[in-house]
């Protein structure tokens, strides 16, 4: 298990590959991995997005991660997680977030990945404000739920 | 017995408030709410304001002890 | 969009990154990114596993996976598809299957993903034998709906 | 006018027969149903198995045409 905040680019396939190399090397328990990237768009509500500042909150952060990755660990059958999360400033295209879960089945791998992210997005101390193109600044004020896209 | 106190703000609330961070002074135990008022004197906490102490997340009416770390911020955005 | 049937090994994270250097270059609009990936196991109901070998129905394979992928453009707002199946013979920690699901927003990633991943092991003319240690060989009989292992 | 139909068998059912591949001919329209009694005379078809019609799944009342590839095979398991 990992939890990795990040103040500068990362990427998410090689801090898998390097994990997985590390840690999970000849696991042949692994039947699914289960992958979240999250990039940051340069287009939100509306408007063309330039940059982006992630603010955090330092040791809060790290104790949410830890606490979210110990509810999904007694939800479902999980061999391995890792966790990057960007902070900083950051440029459309860059990835802002990772999580990873390893198990043996897919069932646990999707639904624990869903779980971690979701959870994240509603209670890890992370805080976006978008810089527009036109050069306004503004604190996005609410994640939105993330499932109401469905076409039908 | 002097209990010492410090209070953190993040992201637009800090904004708001023009500070990150107070270090208050209180004679007896307290609570989450009480904290706010005494470091911001006048000004209500805003709407959907959450408040942790030592970095869990907590009710506005949880008491605070000598030493503890308050928090208040805004709703996340993170991911 | 691509569907890929790989006789060989593969590595699922230079898959993603191929696909993604020739076809979503500087795309601003990907904010999710869904991935899934299939391992083979060394142990699977009480045996030890150490070989399979994956028998398939050309042409009907890439039908029956490019129905599924317009399925799920029908319901969810999907930028871009890639899935790899490996066929022929496999060792355990060899990956099996690769499901990458690329969206503005994280629900439509996962709702997607699970649904392509789901679909394909109940529709898709895989077959798998396996080779245990005692050199047995048998059929996997049938997949498991693969949501069965949530803890509480 | 002779129809002719190929039929193949995939699998664990495809041992079971000891054969991947049937071509026959038919003089009328003709069902899933019943190129499997025609090419498989005495023997039941196997519970579970799932039929195809041109790659396309099919129930077993299915009629085909002249140049249709049939196929029979059992419960998937990929991914």
């Amino acid at each position: 298990m990992a939890i990795r905040i990040c103040a500068g680019v990362f990427d998410p396939y090689q801090e898998i590959q390097a994990y997985q190399s590390t840690n999970l090397e000849n696991s042949g328990a692994i039947g699914a991995t289960s992958i979240f990237i999250g990039t940051m768009r340069d287009f939100n509500e509306g408007d063309a997005v330039k940059g982006m500042t992630l603010e955090h909150y330092p040791g809060m952060t790290e104790k949410q991660l830890e606490k979210i990755v110990t509810e999904a660990r007694q939800q479902w059958h999980i061999i391995d997680t890792l966790i990057v999360h960007r902070v900083g400033k950051i440029l459309p295209a860059e990835s802002i977030v990772l999580v990873a879960v390893w198990t043996s089945h897919r069932g646990d791998a999707f639904d624990a990945s869903r779980y971690i992210m979701d959870a994240l997005k509603s209670k890890v101390p992370f805080w976006k404000k978008e810089l527009l193109i036109t050069e306004d600044e503004r604190w996005i004020v609410e994640n939105t739920d993330g499932y109401k896209c469905k076409r039908n | 017995m002097l209990m010492s106190i410090k209070v953190r703000y993040f992201a637009s609330l800090k904004e708001s408030i023009g500070r990150q961070e107070d270090i208050l002074d209180f004679k007896e135990l307290s609570t989450v709410n009480e904290i706010w008022r005494q470091a911001n004197p006048g000004k209500p906490l805003p709407a959907n304001t959450l408040a942790a102490v030592n970095m869990d997340y907590v009710e506005l009416d949880s008491s605070v002890k000598d030493g503890d770390e308050v928090a208040f911020f805004p709703p996340v955005t993170g991911g």
